[in-house]
Order: structure tokens, then sequence, then C-alpha cells
């Protein structure tokens, strides 16, 4: 091993690092990338395939219902607001008030998980009736498996939270969390317009 | 060997190097072309690498000075510089060549439907009037300096049609119709096979395309309009009775009598086709003997199914099969 | 070569090392194998797993050729032989290919930025088991003859429920499940590792350019896997629940998969060269004594590489009959490719020339890679134009066409990179003499396998058949590519023979056997379980050619713990610290119940219910934080 | 050609581990996985192709091949047969009479009601033999091994077989569940309904 004089000491360099200064954040970043991808390869598919029908949705197919879903799509826009305050907290050291975001956003996860299933009843329309049937359902299902790994992540997390022993990094991997939530409740806005009302609409 | 024919005959039959119509011709050209041009810089690369390498062997130790970085600068510039030249002028000549074969092959253009099943081809020429449909399978007609448009289908899995001495290859993909055209030059007989893998006897799944003056053309299409030769000696009117009774109506059809079934090759005019078992066989009594007996000996996977005749059965079917001119 | 023993030189404070060494070390014993998370030891498996692989795909090609030597052969039948064509690209492609040119950039990229260690160690090792298990999955089924038969593109309707049943096609899709998402999280951790764990002072515009490439490949698995991913789970929900994404008379459509799988399809192949262009950049200046020239050209290159051959994937469907306009846009787009490609040759050329190259083994297959690859390089161009493509698309042109961009462009440099990275890896050099004989029976071999393809292609033999009739003519021309097989096959036998002989005889390398440039050199051979004792500090492209003393270095990192140091993204100043775990069991875990999950769905979709609660049980074993450090981490105060 | 896999199969197994207890677990995966996806071309050889022409010189081979396996119901386990019944019965329009198996001139086929029996061989006679008020006999006119292919089809259609043997959809439209998810019905000797009596 080559013999090495010390220029620089970096002892003193912070241990606990939010967002992109920070290796989690990154990583979280490309699972990012990854979910998203496949996400948007449903939605290629879905438009890809719309064009081998004339109506859309096919002939003697309901359109979807809307209820449930809109309750849905607007439950994933306001569960960023604990969240967001948790990872506000989570800089701030603040550890009430990442638990009380964490408490709030698991119980929302397994409201949003519920509501996944009257989704699918929504759709009105079996996987295997048609190609349009096929493909709603596997979006919901794909942005499901991302739903389902988040509300147990989320969980996992508000049970440490409060259980402990607590150490600063893991207020960092909150925050990272975080990041992942906002991810995933925001890709389902465009999906949730897709699935839901791009029928109503084309 | 099973396929008679001399064999430097198929070699000519069967290879795009041997273009035998306009398509083709300009498909080999632009080939050839590419062909040399990429000779000549494949040699200039390596006559460039050979002497970078060699040209220091027994020397002293490089001088990293500036006087180098010039002369390295200007090769790769004006090497890089070169290459997009070369490949624009490819690009300009393959959208050129592209354009040529897709024109519209006018209104005189004949239609010839081809079908792909695993494994054989299905023929169908078709008519305004239904009644003047022929169907054959395997063996495609047309007459020569004509453009024939063919329309290519598929009922299960994709296969793709290459002729290469008379067309660029064509996916036949099921929910997808699609088209190509050619105009055979000469008179001869071609030799093509499917080029998308297909299943087990993808290996098996030939055709020819035997193009032949327009006269000669005519009267072949008007036989094959006709309805099947109603046998005359009573071993091949026993081969009949022996066709309708056994397996084989199942799956084929001979016009003009009660066998309608389309699930195999269309069998009216058998024993004017020159092969068996698309492309796989020179149509001889031994061969067709052999095909009906076990036809998972010769294509294993086929679809038709080995079939259990008595001695005096088999003869008389073939018999049959062997007056459908 | 002379070896410098590894003490010959003065040593860092050696209390330090030995602490070093406590900590970061592997657990001793086969339990210490399961749990290891250390980025050597992980890739080091890799490798060899992804080798067991190539021989394996090897020996089925060969049975192939010997299937071919002849008209009508009878040494495989039909049903077979489509089991060993499609096993022999999927083994090449999906466990050989990507997974080796992963590994070794597992292996070589901390050394190569300074660091200790990936930037996530556990998914590392999770990465690796997920891998085994998929590789173990699709060899078991294939000796239980449920090999998948319909290609490693499966194009449906042939792969689809109805033309092929049994469970021989959702191994497919399966298996390629398992690798990609091994490929995945690889490429998550070298992007991450390139990014923020370089060692002071390596800007972006200091990386080795193997680690350019590293990073390049990563973003093109990041872009392209997941459409691999996606499309055969659609494939196997059409195969097991009857969806209809691929059925067209319930409005699905044959060619929807034939999109999908050449967006993935298409940067492959990048994905496998593009490394392996790395390997010959560190190889050229190593065995020229000077930088590669032109180092900008040659990143730049690399970046439109990754970037062009997204737009590219077309050119695999000419023959589907999509509209002309389209297909010239793709064309263009193939042939501009070309031009950065170009770049790379011309400027290792203009190196050799500049430099005085010695002529070790490493540097003849640098040498075969630029005139295999630069054949399949024009061969390329020409399959790019539509009309000569319609000619020769799934002929052996093709076959011609893309082993020798695939043999020359990844297996030759990653031959001459074994030679060149074993002496670091095991501490040993590489015969050269048995070296001499390997790369020249390659290259013999596989241009006598492969050129005779090119001629067999254009007289219209198609590829994927299991056999042919005498009366084509075909015959002598495939005897002659069955006899360069088999030289190939024994120039593989004589590389297997030298690295057997040589790990346990070959001369002892030293640090640095070749006196190269790059930091994996500055370590021992073979490198401790820390990498460094000091992380070096970078202060330019070629840091032991400019540092031909003591490297500079920082000290702080602790060394009872595992500290890392993370560093910025653009200029490589320190910036945190991170601690990284110890050896777990859990990603092990992780992947069994990954595999439980993936292997039961295949027949029942009940395997939903059993695997997904045990993956996620895995998960949060993973998670869970255990071993709580008390004097460095301040605890949060406990808030009522 | 599977007897070929077998061997590979089981010396796999017994390389891959020292553990007996696993080569035999491995074994008896290799014999239910064989059985599923056997290529059955009436047991050829590997190359399953004459070489030899004097083979075809012979004109006349008196019988024939003779089908693979006459046993019972040598098809029930066998994924590719099954699917070969599939194609048969749709080629075969069996469901002119019997619909999609939903049943109409003929009686349903996917339903638990069997009038002359569920076992494959029941199904093989009817195929062949005909039975009274309209089946007609196709013992003639389908070569017995396809007639065992048909058979086994038919029983997936009410569940009979194993999920992974069975046929997934077809590309086609939708007319009723894919076979690998009908669920098993327990089948019942119904004897001939009243409304299929000649009047």
């Amino acid at each position: 091993m080559r013999s090495t004089r010390i220029v620089a000491d970096v002892a003193r360099l912070p241990r606990t690092v939010f967002g992109h200064r920070s290796l989690m954040w990154w990583g979280t970043i490309g699972f990012i990338v990854i979910e998203g991808s496949t996400l948007f390869i449903c939605v290629a598919s879905y438009f890809y395939l719309r064009r081998n029908f004339s109506t859309w949705p096919p002939e003697h197919v309901f359109r979807p219902g809307l209820l449930i879903p809109t309750i849905q799509a607007g439950l994933m826009l306001l569960s960023n607001i604990p969240m967001v305050s948790a990872d506000r907290a989570s800089r701030r050291m603040d550890i009430r008030g990442v638990r009380i975001g964490f408490l709030v956003c698991s119980a929302l996860a397994v409201i949003m998980t519920v509501l996944r299933w009257f989704e699918f009843q929504s759709l009105n329309v079996r996987w295997d009736s048609n190609a349009y049937g096929s493909v709603a359902w596997a979006t919901l299902t794909a942005h499901g498996t991302l739903l389902l790994l988040e509300t147990a992540e989320t969980m996992a997390f508000t049970v440490l939270l409060f259980k402990g022993p607590l150490e600063e990094r893991d207020l960092a991997g909150a925050s990272d969390n975080a990041l992942y939530w906002y991810f995933m409740t925001g890709v389902w806005i465009p999906l949730y317009v897709v699935v839901f009302l791009s029928p109503s609409i084309m | 060997m099973p396929l008679t024919l001399a064999s430097t005959l198929v070699q000519q039959a069967h290879t795009s190097l041997n273009p035998a119509s306009p398509q083709v011709r300009l498909v080999d050209q632009l080939g050839t072309a590419m062909f040399v041009t990429a000779a000549v810089v494949c040699l200039l690369v390596f006559a460039a690498l050979l002497w970078a390498a060699l040209r220091r062997r027994s020397g002293a130790e490089p001088v990293a000075d500036g006087r180098q970085e010039r002369p390295m600068k200007t090769a790769v510039l004006l090497a890089t510089g070169v290459t997009t030249v070369i490949l624009f002028v490819f690009l300009i000549f393959d959208v050129s060549v592209g354009r040529s074969i897709t024109t519209n092959p006018g209104n005189d253009a004949l239609q010839i439907r081809v079908t792909g099943h695993q494994w054989w081809w299905e023929v169908q020429y078709r008519d305004s009037l239904p009644k003047n449909w022929a169907t054959t399978a395997n063996e495609i007609h047309v007459p020569v300096g004509r453009p024939v448009v063919f329309e290519l289908r598929s009922t299960d899995v994709i296969h793709s049609f290459w002729p290469p001495n008379l067309s660029p290859k064509r996916d036949q993909i099921p929910g997808n119709e699609n088209s190509l055209w050619f105009q055979a030059d000469s008179a001869g007989v071609y030799r093509g096979q499917c080029a998308e893998f297909c299943g087990h006897q993808h290996a098996k799944m030939a055709f020819l395309v035997v193009a032949e003056p327009a006269d000669q053309f005519e009267g072949w299409l008007a036989r094959q309009r006709d309805t099947a030769q109603t046998p005359t000696d009573s071993l091949a009117r026993r081969g009949k009775d022996v066709f309708m009774a056994a397996s084989c109506v199942m799956c084929h059809a001979i016009s003009g009598t009660s066998a309608g079934s389309r699930i195999g090759p269309d069998l009216t005019h058998l024993a004017s086709r020159r092969t068996l078992a698309a492309g796989t066989l020179p149509n001889t009594r031994e061969n067709l003997t052999g095909w009906i007996v076990d036809p998972q000996a010769i294509k294993p996977g086929v679809k038709m199914p080995p079939n259990q005749l008595s001695g005096p059965e088999l003869l008389a079917l073939v018999a049959y099969l062997e007056t459908l001119k | 070569m002379t070896a410098i023993p590894a003490d010959a030189r003065p040593t860092d404070d050696e209390s330090v090392r030995r602490q070093l060494d406590e900590t970061w070390r592997q657990t001793p014993g086969l339990w210490g194998w399961l749990t290891s998370v250390d980025h050597k030891s992980i890739g080091k498996r890799y490798i060899v797993t992804a080798m067991v692989f190539f021989v394996l795909g090897g020996l089925e090609a060969g049975v192939m050729r010997a299937q071919l030597a002849r008209p009508e052969n009878s040494v495989l039948g039909p049903d077979a032989y489509n089991q060993f064509f499609t096993m022999h690209g999927m083994t090449m492609m999906f466990l050989f290919a990507v997974p080796v040119m992963t590994a070794v950039g597992l292996y070589l990229v901390p050394l190569m930025i300074g660091a200790r260690n990936v930037a996530f160690p556990r998914l590392n090792a999770y990465g690796y088991w997920v891998y085994l298990a998929g590789g173990l999955f699709l060899y078991i089924s294939f000796f239980l003859n449920t090999g998948p038969d319909t290609g490693w593109f499966s194009y449906v309707p042939l792969a689809g429920p109805e033309f092929s049943p049994g469970k021989r096609v959702d191994v497919y899709a399966q298996s390629i499940t398992f690798t990609e998402i091994a490929a995945l999280v690889a490429a998550v951790e070298l992007i991450v590792t390139i990014f923020k764990n370089r060692a002071p002072g390596m800007t972006l515009n200091r990386m080795p350019l193997f680690v350019w490439a590293m990073l390049v490949q990563a973003f093109m698995v990041l872009f392209a896997m997941p459409w691999v991913a996606t499309v055969t789970q659609l494939l196997a929900m059409d195969r097991l629940v009857a969806t209809h994404f691929f059925n067209p008379a319930e409005g699905g459509d044959a060619l929807l998969w034939q999109h999908l799988f050449w967006f993935f399809g298409h940067p492959e192949v990048y994905i496998i060269l593009t490394p392996g262009l790395g390997f010959v950049s560190m190889i050229v200046a190593t065995f020229t004594r000077r930088p590669v020239y032109g180092y900008p050209a040659m990143v730049l290159s690399l970046l439109s590489v990754g970037f062009l051959s997204f737009g590219l994937w077309v050119h695999h469907m000419f023959a589907t009959g999509l509209p002309q306009l389209g297909q010239s846009f793709f064309t263009a787009a193939s042939m501009m490719i070309t031009i950065p490609s170009g770049i790379q040759i011309f400027c290792w050329i203009a190196t050799i020339w500049a430099g005085r190259p010695r002529f070790g083994v490493p540097f003849l297959f640098v040498l075969g890679f630029v005139v295999i690859f630069v054949i399949g390089g024009v061969t390329g161009v020409m399959v790019a134009s539509v009309a000569f493509d319609q000619q020769v698309h799934d002929s052996y042109f093709v076959v011609a066409h893309f082993h020798y961009v695939l043999i020359g462009g990844a297996v030759f440099p990653l031959l001459g990179a074994f030679y060149y990275w074993f002496p670091k890896i095991t501490g040993r050099m590489l015969s050269e003499r048995l070296g001499r004989w390997n790369f020249w029976l390659l290259f013999v071999g596989v241009n006598l396998t492969f050129f005779p393809m090119h001629q067999l292609g254009l007289e219209g033999m198609p590829r994927r058949v299991y056999t042919y009739l005498a009366g084509t003519g075909w015959g002598p021309l495939n005897l002659l590519a069955t006899i360069g097989a088999v030289l190939v096959v024994v120039g593989v036998l004589l590389f297997v023979i030298n690295v057997a002989v040589s790990l346990r005889r070959g001369a002892l390398a030293g640090d640095d056997p070749w006196g190269a440039d790059t930091l994996e050199w500055a370590t021992s051979s073979p490198p401790p379980p820390y990498n460094f004792a000091h992380i070096p500090v970078v202060e330019g492209r070629a840091p032991l050619w400019e540092q031909p003393g003591e490297l500079p270095a920082v000290s702080g990192l602790r060394t009872d713990v595992r500290d890392v140091l993370v560093t910025t993204l653009l200029d490589a100043r320190p910036d945190s610290l991170h601690r990284h775990p110890p050896p777990t069991i859990w990603p092990l875990l992780t992947a069994i119940a990954t595999t439980i999950l993936f292997v039961t769905l295949i027949f029942t979709p009940w395997g939903a219910v059993i695997g997904t609660p045990l993956l996620l049980l895995t998960l949060l074993g993973w998670g869970w934080p255990h071993g709580r450090d008390h004097q460095e981490q301040r605890m949060v105060e406990q808030t009522g | 050609m599977c007897s070929h896999y077998r061997e590979n199969g089981g010396a796999a197994g017994q390389r891959g581990s020292a553990a007996k207890h696993l080569s035999v677990l491995l074994i008896v995966l290799a014999l239910s996985g064989c059985k599923r996806e056997e290529r059955d071309f009436h047991g050829l050889p590997a190359g399953g192709t004459i070489t030899n022409p004097k083979v075809r010189e012979v004109p006349f081979v008196a019988g024939g091949s003779v089908p693979a396996d006459s046993r019972p119901g040598p098809y029930e386990e066998n994924a590719y047969a099954v699917s070969q019944g599939k194609t048969l019965y749709n080629q075969f329009n069996c469901s002119g009479c019997h619909f999609q198996g939903g049943g109409g001139i003929g009686p349903p086929l996917m339903d638990a009601d069997w009038i002359y029996g569920s076992r494959p061989e029941n199904i093989y006679e009817t195929i062949a033999e005909g039975r009274p008020n309209g089946m007609p006999s196709f013992g003639r006119k389908i070569v017995p091994d396809q007639i065992w292919q048909i058979a086994a089809y038919v029983r997936s259609m009410s569940g009979l077989l194993r999920k992974d043997v069975a046929p997934g959809r077809d590309d086609a439209m939708q007319v009723r569940p894919q076979e690998q998810s009908t669920q098993k019905a327990k089948p019942v000797q119904s004897g001939i309904p009243k409304s299929a009596e000649l009047p």
C-alpha cells in the first residue's frame, strides 16, 4: 500500500445531513426513477392500446366510477400536509412533530390502502374482459405496490419513532421517507387523471 | 437427400445475392456499396492500428511533448469527419432505395393473400367473384414482369415472408395486416423461408415462388380454380373413400368434394405442387406415403398426426391424392 | 513485471490498520460469507457466478453448433434446440454480460475512486443473492425440461398463453424479473457511490474513464431495465390471469410487446458494451504509459452513446411494416451512434500511436477488441439501413453482426480486464504464456465461427432454425463455423486453466505490477477489507503518475466503526461522514422471501398472499436499526 | 426426449447436493415438471428426422406408428397435449354443438354434470364411439392420440386438471374464464337429462 501524508482532517464533518447531501436521499431518488419508469410504461401502454379501440372505454363497458377515486386523489394530496410538517420537523430535530406527522400519515396510508380496494371495483371492468380492463388494472396494481410498500415503511417508522432508541440520523431517514411519500402521492394524480378521468373525456 | 433439386440450383434459388426482382437488385446494390465501403474502412482502421502499435516497438521512450498533440487532433477530427460523411451518404442512399422499393405498384398488380400458419403457408388468389378464388399452399405462382402485391397475414403466431431473391422480408403479425410487392424479372423457381421464429418447425417452413410467363401463369391459375377431378380408376376411387372416412377430412379441403376443412393445406391440386410439407420434401409418391404415415418423423411437432391406415388403404389413398393434379 | 513485495514500502501506522481490519473484515466462516457486505467479497462471487454462467451459455452454444455442423443433423430435436438457443441468449444477456460488467464495476469502482465500500452495502448483497436465485431458478427449470423455448426476445403471440402452454415462458418472465432487480439495485448502488463517495479532489472531470463508463452504464440500466421488467410482468399476467395486453381479439397488440421489449433491448447492447469501452481506456492508458488522448471527447462520446441508444429500438422492428418515414428517423439515429463509437476508437489509436505500447496480454485483447468490434460496427451500420435490414433481418447475417459486437465489445475487453486486474483481486499474476495462447485461439476461433455467418445470412439462412436442408448448400460454411466454435471452446478452457493454476502458483503481483495510474493500484493486492487506511486526496486524472511518492490523504474517519467519507457531487469536497452497517443476514433472507414470492406467483395468485408479507417482514428486519452506537451518535432526547 | 431430461434432472440433483432427500425431492420435481412440459412427438429419437432416405422408399407401413401411450388418460398432466386438445376442440368445431362449454345443442362441458362419466376413458369413449341423441362417433376420423388430447382438455374445462397443466386464455374473444382459473367442480353422474331425450 502506498504510504500517505495527511493533508486534511475530516473528523468534524457532520454525521446527519438532509436532502441531496445524504446518501439515502440519492438512493431514494434512484428508486423513484425506477418506479416512475414502471408507471410511465403503464401509461404509455394505456395510450398505445387506446388506439386499438374506436370508443374508450370499449363498447359495453361502463365508465369508471369517480366518487371513491376522487376521494382517494384528494386524500393523497391532503396527506402531504402532515408529511411536509413531519419532514420540516425532522430537519429541526423536533421529534414530537415528526411523531405526530407520521402517526397521521400511517392512519391515512391504511385508509388509502383500503380505498385502493374499492378503486379496483370503481373501474367497472374486469382485468380479463379486454385490453382496456387489463391496462387499467395493471396501472392500479403497479401503483398499489408502491402504496403498500410506503404504508408498511411509514408504519414501521412510526413504531420506531415511538419505541426508540432514536438517533439523529433516524430523523434524516424520516425525511427520506417523506421524499418517497411525496413521490407516491404525487405520481398518483396523473395516474388518476389517466385511468379514471380520461375515459370520460376522450 | 430430401431436396432432390440439384443443390447448386437451390443455392441460386434461395439467396439474396442472386436478385430476381428490381427490389432485390436495388437492395443488393445498396448492400454491395455498403459492403465495399465497410471493407475499406475496416482495412484502414486495422492498418492505422497496426502502424500505431508497431511503429515504435524498438524505439526510444516516447517523448510526451506538445508536438504529438496536433497530428493526433487532426487525425481524430479527420477520421470523425470522414465517418460522418460516409454515414450521411449511406443514409441518403438508404432512403432513396427505401422509397423506390415501396413505390405504388400500380393498378395492374396481381393480389395474392399469403397467410402464415404453424408451419405452412396458405396462398389465396382472390377475385371479385368468390367462385373464382383459388387456394393452394406453399407454392406461389407469379407472372413474370407484372407487379404482385402480397397481403400478408397470420392466424396464429408471427411469421415472416422472405423469398430472398425476390423481396426483402415482411412480418406477418396476427392482428396487423401487412403487405409488400415485387415483380419477378425472369422465369424461374425460387425458394423462400419463414424468417421469424415461430415454434418447433420454424426451420422447415419454406415455400416456392414459381415465376412464369403471363400466359403460362394464367393457365395455371385457371387450373387451380377448377374443382378437383373425380377419380376414374377404382383404386383412386377407393382412395377417395378412405380420405373421406379417415382423419384426413378433418383438416384438409378438396374442392368439389365434401372435404372442406381449412385447418391444414388445401389439397385440391396437391399433385400439381412441387414439394410436400412446406418446401421440405419433393412431391414424390414415396415421400407422400412416408409423410402420411408419420409426419412427426419428418417435421417433429407438426400439427398433422401419424395415421394408422392399413396397407391397402394407404395405397388407395396415395393413388387418389396423385390424381389431384 | 517486477513484483514489489508489499512490505518493501514504508507503512502507515500499524495500529490504525489493525483496528480498521478488526472493524471492516468479514466474519469468518460460512456465516461470514452469507452475511458479508464487503463490495470486494460480493464483487468476487458475482464475477465467479457470472463466469460460470458464461461457461454454461458457451456450452449451450457448442451443442447448437454441433447440431448445425451438417444439414439435418440429429444432436438436438426442435424442442430441445429451442430451449438451448433461448437458454444461450438469456444466459449470455441476463446472467453473464450485464451481471459480469456490473460485478467488475462493483468490485473496482470503490477502489478506483478511493472509497471504502459501495454506498449501500446491504443492497449490494441483496442484489447478488437475487441474481443468484434468478440464475438458479432458470437453470433448475431448464434441467426439469421447463427451460424457456421462445427466444430471449419471446415475441408474443408465440410466447403467449395459447402457443406456449406449460410453465416455460413463465420461467422466462420471472427469471428476467430476478436479474432486472439485481441489475437495477446495482445501478442505484453505482450511481450513488460514484456521485457521493469519491475521494476528496476527484472532481467529475478527474474521474477515470472506467468510472465514467460505469456511471453511464448505470444510468442506462436505470432507464432501460424497468421496461423489460414491466413488459415481462404483462406477459406473465396474460399467461396466468388472462389479461389481454397482447391479445388482438380483445384490443391487445402483439407489437406493443416488441416496442416495450426493444426499448429495453437496444440499450441493453450498449449497457453491455459501455463498461467494455471503460476497460479498454484503462488498459490503453497503462500499456502506452500515457493518458488516453481526448478525455473530454471520450466522456462526451460515452454520454452520447448512452443517450442515443434509447433512440434506436425500432431498428429491431424494420420488418414489421411500420411507416417508412419513421423508420428513416431510426436509421439516422442508428447511424449517428456510430460517430461517438468511432471517436473513441480513433482516440485509442491516437493514444497508441503517441505512446510506446507494451504487448502484454491485456493489450493484446485490446487490439483484438478493436479489430472485432470495428467489423461488428460496420455491419451494424449496414443493418441500420431499412432496406438492407429488411433483407438480412433475422438471418445469420445479424447473428454474425451482434456476436462481433458483443464478443468484440464486451468479451475481449472483459478478458483483457481479467488479465489486467486479476493481480489486484488475487495478488497473483495470470500466466502471460497461456494468456497469449488464450488470446490467439479466441481471436482465430471467433472470426472462424462468426465470419462465415455473414455469408450464410446473405444466402438466406434464417436465425433460430434447428436444422436446414442439404439442398440449401449451407452445410460447408456451417461446418466451418462449428470448427471455429471448437477453437473458442479450447480458448476459454485455457483461460479457465490459467485462472485455476495462477490462483495457486502465479507470480506474486505486488501493489502495482503494471505501473498504472489509478487509485486501486495504490492499495495492496488483494486490497484490505477497508481498501485504504487513509482516504487518498486526488489532484489530477492520473493520481499515481502525478504523485510518484507519498499520496496525500485525509484523516479523521473513525477506525472502530465503519465510517465512510461522503463528498459533494461535482467537486468531491468532503461533506459529511456516514456510518456503514455491519455484516447482516437480512439481505439474504429478503432475497429468499423475494424468491418465494416470485416462484410461487407463477403457480398460483395466492403466491402474493404468502410472499408479500414474508417480503415485508424481511424488509422490516433489514431496516430496523441494530447495534446502536451510543458513543458517537447523539441520542435524540425522548421528549414526552 | 423427456427421458433425456429426466436423466439430466436427476443427475443435476445428485451433484448439487449431498443430502439424499434433496435429490429425491428434485427427481420428484423433475418428474412432475417433466410430465407437464413434455412435448410428445410420438416417442421419436431426439433428432426426430429420418435421415436415411431408404425409410421413405418403403411405400407401406401397415398400421403406422403406435400412439406413445395407450393407457387411459395419458395426457392428464401434460400441458402441451392439453393445449393441443384445446386447439383441436376449437378447430374441429366442437363448439358448434357444445358452444364454449356452456352447452347448446349438446350438453354443457364446463359444469359438474357428466352424463356418461367424467373419467378420461369415459370421455374418450364418448368422442370415439359417439352417444345417442346426437353425439357422432369420431373414432375413425380422429386419431386416438388426438382423442386423448381432446379428452384431457374437456376435463380441464370443468377444472378437473391441475392448474399448472390447464390452458390459459386463447388469443381470441374472451367468452369464458380461462381453464386454469376454473374451479374444480365435483363431477356428478347425472344421467341423461329430460330435455335431451328424444321426443
